[in-house]
């Protein structure tokens, strides 16, 4: 394990005062804090090597360059992908699914097909298939849940057929906290030739993830909720599934020769990454990828077990509070959503807000999912490596306070 | 904004925990529904013409405390009202609430309102604390229709 | 005019030491180096309010959607647009210019339209543009260029007809510097019903914009050329132009309510906008906004023309320097490519290097106009605001230098 | 990287001005081009093969100072080798251009071409320094293939 004091000083904003009181930050799904690492990295691009890159000769773009290349390779040994030109940076995760959605999708996917996903997936990896399905006449397949929110297999295996084109699928639920399946779901995939996307978004923070035994086709994540600076996404694919792909977006860098009738494309990844890149937040990307591998993935998954574990506990505890999900840590990321009965999620929120805690409330970007589980929304706490036990409790007892405001909540 | 002032003031909890003219009326001049899908906040309201004269509104609602709050305010804002007074409380309402320099005071007979000013921080909640109003604008216009259609027959 | 010392002061980078040399940094139409206040914007949100926007109740989530939106109404008055939700953040210029022609474009071109374009576009508003025609069975049509460069505004009236759908002209050329009469073609497009749109990467850092005068329909514009940080593109367009278009991407954010069937969409901007943004950097890009504000455009624009000129006539007294577009300063913006006899321009460029002085060299992503030229490339020396004579002599100085190497390269 | 040592040095800077084995050859094997469209580099490669010898080799092109003593030096080091030797030769030339792990001694026949281990720092100019080296595989490749085909008639 890790030492959490250390962790905490290098996050500046943990020390901040939110209404009077310290800061307690339990909102880490929707994107979490950064350490000194990465600021300064971008202060450090921007004071001593600013420049654009690829084109340029001289030092500075050439500094530049390597800077931005180095955090493709961190990023492939990350994921565990074979070749370092299938790691694709984008602005965020919903461009890296929008892209596999409107380049892949609209040229295997035809009327009749299918395009299987869940009900449990966060809008990004939801709208796109739906358009893209409504567009191409194809249907869309919903893997139902068991009760805890987990995918049913059972069912999986009879829903993905030989009309699947792909599956797409998140690897942890940011609502449910639920880690899914991935390899299995791959395996039914491939069984029927069909390719499968992972929206990574929740899971790579959060889970050591190999591309190559999860065995899937598409990986989609953010780097902002990865210790990262807002502004960058990646898309990792099979080198032979992106080759075969037309480019998404057209324009500087992405061409290999243009004349006025014709144009042809760059190898990859270039051919997708149209435009002067993120650069600045590209290059800090690389320190948080260094933070975490020296933190080790196995002491953060570790430590989120452990705060989840004891939230739940603690929650439970409140009486009438609702979590959703599995209630095994061990089945789960560092998300826990939960309701009072009767009581907006919204002036759950406001009130923690009013004790320094930020945790987030309503649909999450899950609107179907909210339908099924028939609430409004949700109050959702989140934990990272800089979470500790303490807050848990603060979070308790302000929960405990806000009855006496709502006069609904917990413990009567 | 905590506990002791603002969003939770003592005016919008006791609206809150008990909403003034809950429930719905039989024979309304007209029923509409209200939703904020980003919040899901839903309700129904009911409005009962007398002429030019709002007689009655009543409101079911599932919401958060400041859209529940909001909507029993306003209800005890423009029952009794004529319509063009609505529209002017209406108005002096959305003003408020979308005032971006500081606070705005109200008509004395809409003092109460003012206790909903200190969601504008959050345009998250303002729109929570619209939507019963924005939900009576579209009663009125549907309940006039209502009733040139009944007076045409 | 402005105290280019203070300036100067406010550019870290500035100081840095290349080769042995203080750096001359040539390059700014690549990309502008960032004042100080730019970097800080950015440290202070990282270290004090960096979360999540729009979505979340909590402080630091209200903070950030605040600073958040406050940059796009600098941008409203910046560019003096109608309505601040007409301001749709992108990742680069590339995007934003994609966007138009990938919802707008498929919505409007069908089999024989014509797209009216120039022959100087940058790739960026070029392959989107040709790939749009050859996908709707459209005929790209190219506006002729005088010899010095500029618009033929004679037979652009004859090339401008009522099978012309779109316009799209770059505000100000990255090869030649010319700067384009905007308003002439927004007139000439308007008489046949067709729109324009205005690349003004290069012009909206130079020249003070507005889109009302000049009476386009879109503008598409990176800040990382405007002193703000990489990852910020911004597309203004009609409001309801862009109330009439389809969304480009989809995800979270952009959505007004899903369900399994069916998705509505959510208002302007944010309908263009999915999932996060990159928050940090579009805050950041007000403070960019707010440096050039003080300046004022108009001594921006009076210091470019001041070093222009200076640059030209050093340029010319050189001997066999070939300067491209116009020679009047007036009629141009601060970017010079030149080429000296049967030496390649990545040559000098790299020379150049030597000497602590970095331009660009190469095709600029301007394929079409390089084989127009009938060069394999140029050199290109671009200023910004932190430019001086003094090193636009030091450039002078290395060009004849150079001679000495390359043996081919002027004077002799 | 500056005037002094890596990228102009002597070596490349007289190959430059005095580029080997220019020209065509009339009667050659097999002729194929070569082209860098990003920056712009263009070649024409002669190549005379005999037997499994690379007999002759010949360069026209139209480019920056790498590419073209890039050119010179290729030719001078693969004129009278076997094919299986040029073939070690491009290979060990390629690996010098893109190691990453510092300076890389060649065989003493090729250390001329060491001096162009200056432009590894500049991707852009990689592909000029290899343009011509890939362009005498594909040279060899086609002449062994023209070879075939006259056999056979
Ligand atoms: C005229 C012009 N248009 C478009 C672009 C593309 O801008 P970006 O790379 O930021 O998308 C550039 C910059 O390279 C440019 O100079
Ligand atoms: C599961 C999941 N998928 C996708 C996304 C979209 O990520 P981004 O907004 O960075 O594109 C998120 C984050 O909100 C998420 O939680």
């Amino acid at each position: 394990m890790f030492d959490i004091k250390a962790v905490r000083k290098d996050f500046p904003v943990l020390d901040r005062q939110v209404n009077g009181k310290k800061l307690v930050y339990l909102d880490s799904a929707a994107t979490s804090q950064k350490p000194l690492s990465v600021i300064k990295s971008l202060t450090d691009y921007y004071e001593n090597y600013n420049a654009n890159i690829h084109r340029g000769i001289h030092t500075l773009s050439e500094e530049a360059t390597e800077a931005f290349e180095v955090t493709r390779e961190k990023l492939r040994q990350f994921i565990d992908a074979a070749e370092v030109h299938e790691i694709i940076f984008t602005k965020n995760a919903t461009e890296a699914i929008n892209l596999v959605a409107q380049t892949y999708g609209r040229q295997n996917v035809l009327p009749g097909d299918e395009i299987v996903i869940t009900p449990m997936e966060h809008h990004s990896n939801f709208v796109p298939w739906q358009q893209l399905a409504l567009e191409r006449e194809a249907k869309l397949v919903f893997l139902p849940l068991t009760e805890e929110g987990e995918i049913d297999l059972v069912a999986a295996e009879k829903l993905i057929t030989k009309k699947t084109r792909i599956v797409a699928v998140t690897q942890m639920s940011n609502v449910l906290g639920t880690i899914n399946p991935i390899n299995e779901l791959a395996k039914l995939a491939h069984n029927v030739g069909a390719v499968i996307l992972v929206d990574g978004a929740q899971g790579v923070p959060h889970l050591q993830t190999s591309v190559r035994e999860l065995d899937c086709d598409f990986l989609a994540f953010s780097m902002h909720k990865l210790l990262g600076p807002t502004g960058v996404g990646v898309l990792w694919g099979r080198e032979s599934l992106l080759n075969a792909m037309p480019p998404y977006m057209t324009g500087g860098d992405m061409i290999n020769s243009v004349s006025r009738e014709k144009t042809t494309w760059n190898e990859l990844p270039w051919k997708f990454e149209a435009g002067t890149p993120n650069i600045a937040d590209v290059i800090a990307s690389a320190a948080a990828i260094d933070y975490l591998n020296a933190l080790g993935m196995d002491a953060v998954r570790a430590h989120e077990i452990e705060l989840v574990e004891y939230a739940i506990k603690g929650l439970k505890g409140l009486g009438d509070a609702q979590i959703y999900g599995p209630h095994d840590a061990t089945k789960r990321g560092g998300v826990i959503s939960f309701n009072f009965k009767d009581v907006h999620p919204h002036d759950v929120g406001q009130i923690l807000n009013d004790a320094g805690i930020a945790i987030r409330a309503g649909h999450h970007c899950c609107q179907p999912l909210m339908r099924d589980l028939k609430v409004m929304g949700t109050a959702r706490a989140s934990f990272y490596i800089y979470n500790t036990k303490e807050e848990v409790d603060i979070l308790l007892e302000a929960l405990k306070e806000a009855d006496k405001v709502l006069g609904h909540v917990a413990c009567r | 904004m905590s506990l002791a002032d603002d969003l939770y003031r003592e005016t919008i909890l006791d609206h809150y925990h008990n909403p003034r003219n809950r429930g719905e009326i039989e024979d309304a001049s007209a029923k509409v529904e209200g939703v904020n899908p980003l919040c899901g906040d839903e309700l129904t309201l009911y409005i009962q013409l007398d002429g030019d004269t709002v007689k009655d509104v009543k409101i079911t609602a599932k919401g958060c405390s400041i859209n529940t709050a909001s909507g029993s305010m306003m209800s005890e804002a423009v029952v009794g009202q004529s319509i063009a007074d609505v529209k002017k409380t209406v108005d002096a309402f959305k003003s408020m609430m979308m005032s971006k320099s500081g606070d705005v005071s109200l008509p004395e007979e809409m003092e109460e309102l003012e206790a909903l000013q200190g969601v504008r921080k959050y345009p998250v909640r303002i729109k929570c604390a619209l939507l019963p109003w924005n939900t009576l604008l579209e009663g009125i216009i549907t309940a006039q229709e209502e009733q040139k259609v009944k007076e045409v027959k």
